[in-house]
């Protein structure tokens, strides 16, 4: 027998915090099915199932204890944040590839759970737009209504991906948009007003699901599994620069609350930037880290080159984080006086 | 190595300023020497890679000059997006004006300018484009250039081959999902609404200055 | 003169033991760089081989007439020399795969590989055993170019030898996967290329490995004897 | 004004010399171990990488480009380097032992770094005068020095992982470049007005 | 012409740069080697002379030569060398010959006929006695490195492992309850 | 009421402290057998002053303090001493220590008691007779309670506050102590009090203990004093001295200081009772209360004595059949004792039974997801996970550098840890191994300076022996000179060497056989490394064998050696 003080713990497990992330997703994934079709729930099992295999394989050969990892789940989080990143009627080898990718070089390549610098579906979203930005970049057009059957065969490549799928997000149509410049005479406000594509406030249907992230991820927050301050510096610099950038010129700028509701703002805010993983880890290197990663996407997605920012600003943050939090250390007890 | 007694610093410089000089003498001549032999070598195949560029928008048999020796210098120029001085290459036939084959630049493609180069018959027709420099999506903007074009039997460029620009009006110089006349991948409309655009300005604005570019002073042969 | 054993260790550290790219990790440029395809990777490895052979040449025969102070300027004016002439050759004889290695022709002078080479083993060795040891740096260097090349090219466009006609006008890339293979874009562009070296790296890691377990399991023919009973 | 910013931004993040242009990789690669060693490591090459485009800039324009020398590049420019690098070492090992003990073995590194001769070759081919020169010259540098220093940490962190066998080392950290560079790519198109 | 003008301009600045050098290389002159110390204070200070060096600041201006690799000194163990590879970015290599537990001398007191051998031989004074007296090792000065045994005599110094006290007992490396899941690789 | 302040971190473990508040406290019967370890407190190891054989007293000193800081030790009973010897430690490693073991007479005759009227004494005598009393802290640090009775010269001594916190679970000792002998434990207070002069006195009892608080009150009142009697939010770990501290002065006390500085000290209540006992009773410290507890029939507090075998002790509280274990101390921090003979000492206040029913074996150590709980949960406000990342990794430069020396291994990192990672473990593993390259830095450092001490000595003896040798052959040359001016007429000289050497060669044989053995064994030692030396090294090895084989000389005027 092996034990070792102290001899009483509280009761709490990995599973459980993993769990409870998931949990937290429902919402999302609820409102998600309603408005934009059951297609993500393929993705979200095709995603799950590549994921675990892969895990195992990897596992094996490391010769890890197979049974204790699998079902910490952490990698079933890591599934469902790649489905839910991808475009819904995706291929499923584009996800799978993605996963795989993600479980096994950015994840296992650094021992595995808890260990890897970069956030693994992030690095999936990012390997696979890089790869495969057609494919990436068509997602269903507005009032498409398609049933599950018609939807599980494009995923799986049985029906030809019909143009009429190659819509595009409100990002990415805005974005296409601002490019024809002002001589196509566009400006944002009339581009936005179009209530087909843009909905209430954001895009259409996608609104709903970003508010619904919001709900779980403020239930996270209520059961400890997050901190305030990564969803809130993310959300206020998110807020700060569009506001700005808004206020200064109307016609050329979206409006702060079509950025915190179109794309993965919400998502990223709460789920993505929030791994205690690959995230800072101090309270402050979390309120640097939120802030950088919600003003460099924006700055991605309104001036780079990939219609949504969140990814690869969370990446970018990723690689910071070390420094970040070497020169954000809390003063430890008795020490408060001295910097 | 002889350790004699510490020389002054000034005797040192100019000890190793003589070595390296020795060096440098020895070695810089060696390589002039290679310049100069291989002068003639790197000239030609500069000329033959240009030319195989033109040969690409213009075929050979539409000219009897030599078209790389009858240049004009043309200062930067908005109409062809092009904010540094180029060259206009004029093709003749017996001595008559034609092609003129010049680039021109796609400022708002996707990922940056795009580089063109645009050959434009005497008679208004258009002889061909090719990019010549992008920085489009790899995958997705990048079919402009007939080598990653999935359709290699009639790539996307190859569309403004024959174009008579007279017959066009400003409406048709456009995508067909702005309603022109010119197709475009599906997902990736950006890019080749860009080069339409280029390409058009670019006509126009040949075929206002025919008679200046065709006549105007420059290295004749 | 050089001895067999000699030559031998010398191949062999320039080809596996002491690879420049996998052990040393020197010369990552040029190996990440051009290695969009096999060809480029291979005939850059050329050039690098020519230049290095002469360059220790050089080096190893005026060893003692240079003085310490200016060694290293002087190791450089011998390299770089020699780099512009193989890069005129290039402009002249190959100008299509010149303006495809672009910079990486001229940054051969840079490339660590060739300078340490010189400063390690040329400025203490007599030239026939500087040449060999230039040369199979060098052979070691292509074959990892080329490899990687080849892996790149064909994970990120399922062909092999793209690039080929730029050096033998008339040959065609072979299409290996099939045609309709999406092409995993990621292993053309720089993160594919750093993904996949450390990949090779790990590979070499482990083949030393087993042969190292593979030498323990049969050890040499006394010992076993002395071990049984 | 703008333009300029552009280039600079352009040099420090969008195409950054080490993780899009893959120059320099060595020193990153060897410097990286330790975060103290990257910050010298990353100083000393700034200086010289923007000395060495300032120098190389004048040679071009005011010894060879006049005389129609432009083959003898290569050559002046290295040399040119090689130069700056041994009087710096020199200086330095003079002036500041301490820096000398961190930065001693690595300093005749920079001669090496590719990125001290492609930035000044690359300000040639993209015709900079002499001020864009020197800002995509310090631009590189700071860029350089910067996601040398970002991987130092990650490195350090890295050493407590409990990486694959036979990815310790060198091979992960390979692997780690790639993901920052895959993440540095996401700052593509944020220089495109230039 | 031109390959005059060519010769001309690069020996010009082969003059002004050589000149710079040549100077610089005088006047900046340091002395000295602060590796050395550097190195030396990785170095176990034992004194042993296993390294084949007369003591470990030998062995260091060795190493900072250039002259010695990393792993010959067998006191330092795995960890020596593992500094001194960081210190010096040099490659890790396995050590030259096996590591040892930590050990003192004891001198077996009936043998000993005070010959004074040994207190010449140990390096670091940790032998008291006088001659024709009995000797005596004082265990917390002696470092183990076995420099006193071949010379004496009449072999009464061995060498005993350091046992396990309240003094100097550790905390072992935490169970890790992690196993794999197969059998482990044998 | 009095205001408060708030630490950070702290858990709130379930406490299970009720199950032995039923009953009173009882004496503990007299063990067969007692080992009393010397060796019971912070400092200098106690001499011991008996030997086997002797008869001792209940109290009689047994152990004499080794130093200032260090506290004597005292036969717990009358008895005769069986031996002086090592004995299994309370201790995790479960190595032994010296010990006096002795068998009791079933008398339990105490020594002549000597109580003072301390009020008379200079306070240096108060400590003195402290010390002589073997008080120490019994709170769990048991460093020697004199030692602490100082105040800081340059700080005013603002305030002594008593820890009755008790925050660990399952521990009860100090709550019964408060609730039956309160006016004793306020007497004690007093003494410290006046030794130290404080500001305030504030009593810090966690809410959980209402009885205790009221009776501490109502003896406070009854003595008259001013002593503030604070019931502090129950909070684990509220009874460290340091949070204690911060909840009632706000004062927060760096790792690197003491108390003292910032004008606090703090003290157990069962210390302050045990000044008490040994100042107005003359009663040294030979027992102390310990609770029973866990996995037993009958949870209760003993009064038992130093040296008590545990298990002896334990089996007071009828233990469940499957108890397989005693932890020593709290759940949180005590530790699983090794051996059931160790002796009850005077670090034990708590005694539990364990069983995996109780303490369930914690679930396989995930690894650690950066999730911050530990952070959170740390009364420090360390990095645990931190710590743990580069403890694991063995980088101890880095453990020092997030500051684990000021880890109180209050393990409440490990309680919220949902990766189940043994994280105290961990920076005990760091710490003893950061302490432990001290020592050999420390070892190397003097091994260094030694021989560079001994290669001067060698360099001056031998500069000292040529100067000597040229001394004698200038006086042998003048002599010759002198010889040759005499015997002008030229004659042959002979070599006086020769003869000098013969008596030597015909000595050294006596010791042939040793020395050819001698050099066997240096000739196996010496040609590792030797073959590719460079030509000083060489020169240098062979100086060494010169020295050597020079060295060989002396012995030889003494041929009878080897026989000795
Ligand atoms: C990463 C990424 C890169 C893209 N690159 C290009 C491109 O190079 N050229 C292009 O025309 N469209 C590109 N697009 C697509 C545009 O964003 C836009 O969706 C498309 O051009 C609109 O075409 P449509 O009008 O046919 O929907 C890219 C999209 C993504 C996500
Ligand atoms: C060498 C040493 C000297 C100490 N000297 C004093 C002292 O002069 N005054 C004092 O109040 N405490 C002194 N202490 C005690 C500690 O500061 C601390 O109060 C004691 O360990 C109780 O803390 P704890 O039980 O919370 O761990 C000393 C400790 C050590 C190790
Ligand atoms: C985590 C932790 C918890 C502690 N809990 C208590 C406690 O509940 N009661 C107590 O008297 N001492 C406790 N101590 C010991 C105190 O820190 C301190 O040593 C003691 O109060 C000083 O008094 P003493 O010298 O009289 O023992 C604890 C120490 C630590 C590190
Ligand atoms: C709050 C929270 C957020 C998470 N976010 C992500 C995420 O964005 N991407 C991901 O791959 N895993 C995420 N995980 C799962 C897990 O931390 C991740 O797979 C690790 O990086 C694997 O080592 C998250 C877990 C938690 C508790
Ligand atoms: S082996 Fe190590 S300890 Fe012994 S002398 Fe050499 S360096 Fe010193
Ligand atoms: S006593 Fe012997 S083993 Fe110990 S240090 Fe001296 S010579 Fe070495
Ligand atoms: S509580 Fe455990 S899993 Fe969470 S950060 Fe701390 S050590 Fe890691
Ligand atoms: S054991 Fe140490 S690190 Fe853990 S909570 Fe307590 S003080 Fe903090
Ligand atoms: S090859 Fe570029 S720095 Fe070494």
């Amino acid at each position: 027998m092996f034990k070792s003080p102290p001899y009483l713990l509280q009761d709490a497990s990995v599973s459980r915090v993993m769990t409870q992330v998931c949990l937290a997703l429902v919402p999302g994934i609820a409102v998600y099915v309603w408005l934009l079709g059951p297609a993500i729930l393929i993705q979200l099992a095709v995603a799950s199932l590549a994921a675990l295999l892969s895990e195992a394989l990897i596992l094996r050969l490391r010769g890890k204890p197979l049974a204790l990892f699998l079902s910490d789940g952490s990698a079933v989080v890591t599934a469902w944040l790649i489905a839910l990143t991808f475009p819904p009627l995706a291929p499923w080898w584009l996800v799978v590839v993605g996963t795989v990718f993600a479980i096994v070089v950015a994840k296992h390549l650094y021992g595995g759970l808890g260990q890897n610098p970069f956030n693994p579906a992030m690095i999936a979203f990012a390997v696979c737009i890089v790869s495969f930005p057609a494919l990436m970049s068509q997602w269903p057009s507005q009032g498409l209504h398609l049933s599950l059957a018609e939807q599980a065969n494009i995923v799986f490549g049985l029906m030809p991906r019909v143009d009429a799928l190659a819509g595009a997000t409100p990002l990415d149509a805005l974005k296409t948009a601002l490019k024809l410049g002002a001589e196509s005479g566009i400006d944002v406000p009339a581009l936005l007003a179009n209530q087909d594509i843009y909905g209430n406030f954001a895009g259409r249907g996608w609104e709903w699901v970003a508010a619904a992230y919001l709900l779980g991820g403020l239930w996270l927050w209520l059961r400890g599994v997050i901190t305030w301050q990564v969803p809130v510096a993310f959300i206020a610099a998110l807020t700060a620069i569009s506001t700005a950038l808004w206020v200064y010129q109307p016609t050329s700028f979206a409006s702060p609350f079509f950025h915190l509701f179109s794309g993965g703002a919400m998502l990223g805010a709460f789920f993505i930037a929030t791994d205690p993983v690959s995230g800072c880890t101090t309270p402050r290197g979390k309120l640097v880290f939120g802030a950088g990663a919600g003003l460099l996407a924006y700055l991605i997605r309104v001036f780079g080159g990939y219609p949504d920012g969140v990814a690869f600003a969370v990446l970018i943050m990723n690689i910071c984080v070390p420094v970040i939090d070497l020169f954000c250390q809390p003063p430890i007890f008795g020490m408060k006086d001295k910097p | 190595m002889t350790e004699a007694k510490p020389l002054s610093a000034s005797r040192i410089a100019v000890r190793t300023a003589l070595t390296l000089f020795v060096f440098v003498v020895v070695f810089t001549g060696f390589l002039a020497g290679a310049y100069l032999w291989t002068k003639p070598a790197i000239e030609a195949s500069a000329a033959e890679e240009k030319m195989k560029l033109v040969d690409e928008v213009l075929p050979r048999g539409e000219y009897d000059n030599r078209l790389l020796e009858d240049t004009l210098a043309l200062p930067p120029t908005p109409a062809l997006g092009l904010d540094e001085a180029t060259t206009v290459y004029r093709a003749r036939r017996g001595g008559q004006p034609a092609a003129l084959v010049f680039e021109a630049v796609a400022p708002d493609g996707y990922s940056g300018k795009i580089r063109l180069l645009v050959a434009l018959r005497a008679d208004g027709t258009v002889a061909g484009v090719r990019v010549t420099q992008h920085r489009e999506t790899p995958g997705l903007g990048d079919y402009i250039e007939p080598k990653k074009d999935k359709n290699k039997a009639r790539p996307w460029i190859s569309q403004f081959n024959g174009l008579a620009t007279a017959s066009l009006s400003p409406r048709d110089w456009k995508v067909k999902k702005d309603g022109g006349r010119f197709d475009a991948n599906a997902g990736a409309t950006v890019t080749p609404r860009a080069v339409v655009k280029a390409v058009f300005r670019a006509v126009e604005f040949a075929a206002a200055n025919q008679d200046a570019l065709y006549s105007r002073e420059g290295a004749r042969p | 003169m050089i001895s067999r054993e000699e030559f031998r260790t010398i191949a062999q550290n320039g080809v596996w033991k002491q690879n420049t790219s996998l052990v040393q990790i020197l010369g990552l440029c040029p190996l990440l760089a051009v290695t969009t395809n096999a060809v480029n990777g291979i005939m850059l490895s050329l050039a690098t081989i020519i230049v290095m052979a002469l360059a220790n040449v050089a080096v190893a025969s005026l060893r003692n007439l240079i003085p310490h102070e200016i060694r290293i300027p002087v190791f450089i004016l011998i390299v770089a020399a020699l780099v512009t002439v193989v890069d005129l050759l290039f402009n002249a004889k190959l100008h299509e795969l010149y303006l495809v290695l672009g910079i990486f022709i001229p940054l051969i002078v840079t490339n660590c590989i060739v300078l340490a080479r010189v400063e390690a083993f040329a400025a203490k060795n007599p030239p026939l055993q500087s040449t060999f040891d230039g040369v199979f740096m060098g052979i070691g260097m292509l074959w990892t170019l080329g490899l990687l090349g080849g892996l790149r090219e064909l994970l990120g466009s399922g062909t092999l030898l793209g690039g080929i006609e730029m050096v033998f006008p008339g040959l065609e890339p072979l299409q290996v996967l099939p045609a309709n293979y999406p092409g995993f874009l990621l292993a053309l562009l720089p993160p594919g290329a750093f993904i996949l070296l450390g990949c090779m790296i790990a590979w070499k890691n482990w083949v030393e490995e087993r042969a190292a377990l593979r030498a323990q399991q049969t050890p040499p023919a006394p010992t076993a004897n002395a071990g049984c009973h | 004004m703008s333009h300029y910013l552009f280039i600079l931004v352009g040099a420090v993040l969008v195409n950054n010399v080490v993780l899009v242009k893959i120059l320099g990789l060595c020193p990153f690669m060897g410097v990286s171990k330790k975060l103290e060693t990257a910050y010298g490591m990353g100083a000393a090459t700034t200086f010289v990488l923007t000395l060495a485009t300032g120098a190389s800039y004048i040679i071009d324009h005011y010894l060879l480009m006049p005389f129609g020398l432009e083959y003898l590049r290569t050559l002046s420019f290295i040399v040119t380097i090689a130069a700056i690098v041994q009087l710096t070492e020199m200086v330095i090992a003079k002036t500041s032992p301490s820096l000398q003990q961190v930065l001693g073995i690595y300093l005749p590194l920079i001669t090496t770094n590719c990125a001290v001769l492609g930035v000044p070759l690359l300000n040639i081919a993209n015709r900079y005068n002499l001020v864009e020169s020197l800002l995509f010259g310090a631009g590189s540098a700071v860029g350089f020095s910067l996601v040398l220093v970002l991987f130092a940490g990650i490195r350090e962190r890295i050493e407590g992982a409990d990486v694959p066998r036979h990815f310790r080392g060198v091979a992960i950290a390979m692997v780690t470049a790639g993901l920052m560079s895959l993440a540095f790519m996401g700052f593509a198109g944020l220089d495109k007005y230039q | 012409m031109e390959l005059l003008v060519a010769i001309a301009i690069m020996a010009l600045g082969a003059i002004v740069l050589g000149a710079a050098l040549g100077y610089a290389s005088v006047k900046f002159r340091v002395e000295g080697d602060p590796l050395i110390d550097k190195i030396d204070s990785v170095l176990p200070q034992t004194q042993c002379g296993q390294c084949g060096y007369p003591g470990c600041h030998p062995y260091a201006e060795a190493i900072a030569k250039g002259d010695a690799e990393i792993n010959l000194c067998p006191p330092g163990g795995m960890e020596g060398v593992q500094k001194l590879a960081d210190l010096l970015g040099r490659e890790v290599k396995p050590l030259e010959a096996e590591e040892k537990p930590p050990q003192v001398a004891i001198i077996d007191e009936n043998t000993c006929i005070g010959c004074t051998l040994c207190i010449q031989a140990c390096p670091v004074d940790a032998i008291v006695g006088a001659a024709k007296q009995m000797h005596t090792i004082v265990a917390p000065l002696c470092t183990g490195c076995e420099l006193c045994i071949p010379p004496c005599p009449v072999e009464c110094i061995t060498m005993e492992p350091i046992g396990e006290s309240l003094d100097n007992w550790k905390w072992k490396y935490p169970v890790v309850a992690i196993l794999p899941a197969e059998k482990k690789a044998a | 009421m009095f205001d408060l302040f708030k630490f950070k971190g702290g858990v709130k473990p379930p406490t299970n402290k009720a199950q032995s508040t039923t009953l009173p406290i009882a004496a503990a019967p007299l063990p067969a057998r007692l080992a009393v370890p010397l060796h019971q407190s912070i400092g200098g190891t106690p001499r011991p002053v008996v030997k086997a054989g002797d008869t001792v007293l209940k109290g009689q000193l047994i152990g004499q303090a080794d130093g200032w800081i260090s506290a004597a030790v005292h036969a717990p009973t009358s008895g005769t001493v069986r031996a002086v010897a090592m004995r299994v430690q309370p201790h995790p490693s479960g190595l032994d220590a010296l010990s006096v073991v002795i068998e009791p007479d079933g008398q339990d005759r105490w020594i002549e008691r000597q109580p003072v009227d301390y009020g008379k004494l200079a306070p240096e005598d108060v400590r003195e007779l402290l010390q002589a009393a073997g008080v120490v802290g019994l709170g769990g640090a048991v460093f020697p309670t004199h030692g602490k009775l100082t105040a800081a010269k340059s700080v005013p001594m603002e305030e002594l506050v008593i820890n009755g916190a008790e925050c660990e679970p399952f521990i009860t000792c100090d709550d019964l102590l408060m609730r039956e002998r309160a006016d004793e434990v306020v007497r004690g207070i007093g003494i410290f009090r006046d030794l130290l002069q404080p500001q305030r006195v504030l009593i810090g009892v966690e809410d959980n203990k209402p009885e205790a608080i009221a009776a501490l009150e109502a003896a406070v009142r009854a003595r008259g004093e001013s002593f503030s009697v604070v019931a502090v939010p129950t909070r684990y770990p509220a009874g460290g001295a340091k949070q204690l501290i911060r909840v009632l002065t706000g004062k927060e006390v760096p790792a690197a200081r003491r108390s003292t500085d910032l004008g606090v000290q703090c003290f157990n209540v069962a210390t302050a009772y045990t000044a008490w006992r040994a100042i107005a009773h003359g009663e040294p410290v030979v027992s102390r209360l310990v609770t029973l507890t866990g996995n037993v029939r009958q949870p209760r507090n003993y009064e038992a004595l130093i040296g008590t075998p545990m298990g002896e002790l334990l089996a007071v509280a009828q233990p469940n059949p499957d108890t397989d274990g005693i932890i020593m101390g709290g759940p949180m921090m005590g530790f699983l004792v090794p051996d059931r003979d160790a002796p009850v000492v005077k670090a034990t206040n708590c005694l539990i039974a364990h069983s995996d029913r109780l303490f369930p074996p914690a679930p396989p150590e995930m690894p650690c997801i950066r999730c911050g709980e530990c952070a959170r949960a740390c009364p420090h406000e360390l990095q645990p996970f931190e710590l743990y990342w580069f403890a694991r990794a063995r980088n101890f430069g880095k453990t020092q550098e997030y500051a684990i020396f000021d880890c109180i291994e209050c393990g409440c990192c490990s309680y919220v840890c949902p990766s189940r990672i043994p994280l105290v473990q961990y920076f005990r593993f760091a710490k003893s191994e950061i302490w432990a390259r001290e020592r050999e830095k420390n070892a190397a450092d003097g091994a260094k300076a030694r021989f560079e001490f001994k290669q001067q000595r060698d360099e001056r003896e031998k500069a000292e022996k040529a100067e000597k040798l040229a001394k004698a052959a200038a006086a042998q040359a003048a002599k010759k000179a002198a010889e040759a001016a005499a015997a002008a007429a030229g004659e042959a000289k002979t070599d006086p060497a020769p003869a000098a050497l013969d008596p030597e060669t015909a000595k050294r044989a006596t010791i042939e056989a040793a020395m050819a053995r001698a050099k066997a064994q240096r000739e196996a030692a010496a040609p590792r490394n030797t073959d590719n030396l460079s030509a000083e090294q060489q020169a240098e090895v062979a100086a060494i064998e010169a020295r050597r084989t020079q060295a060989a000389v002396p012995p030889q005027s003494h041929p009878n050696g080897p026989t000795e």
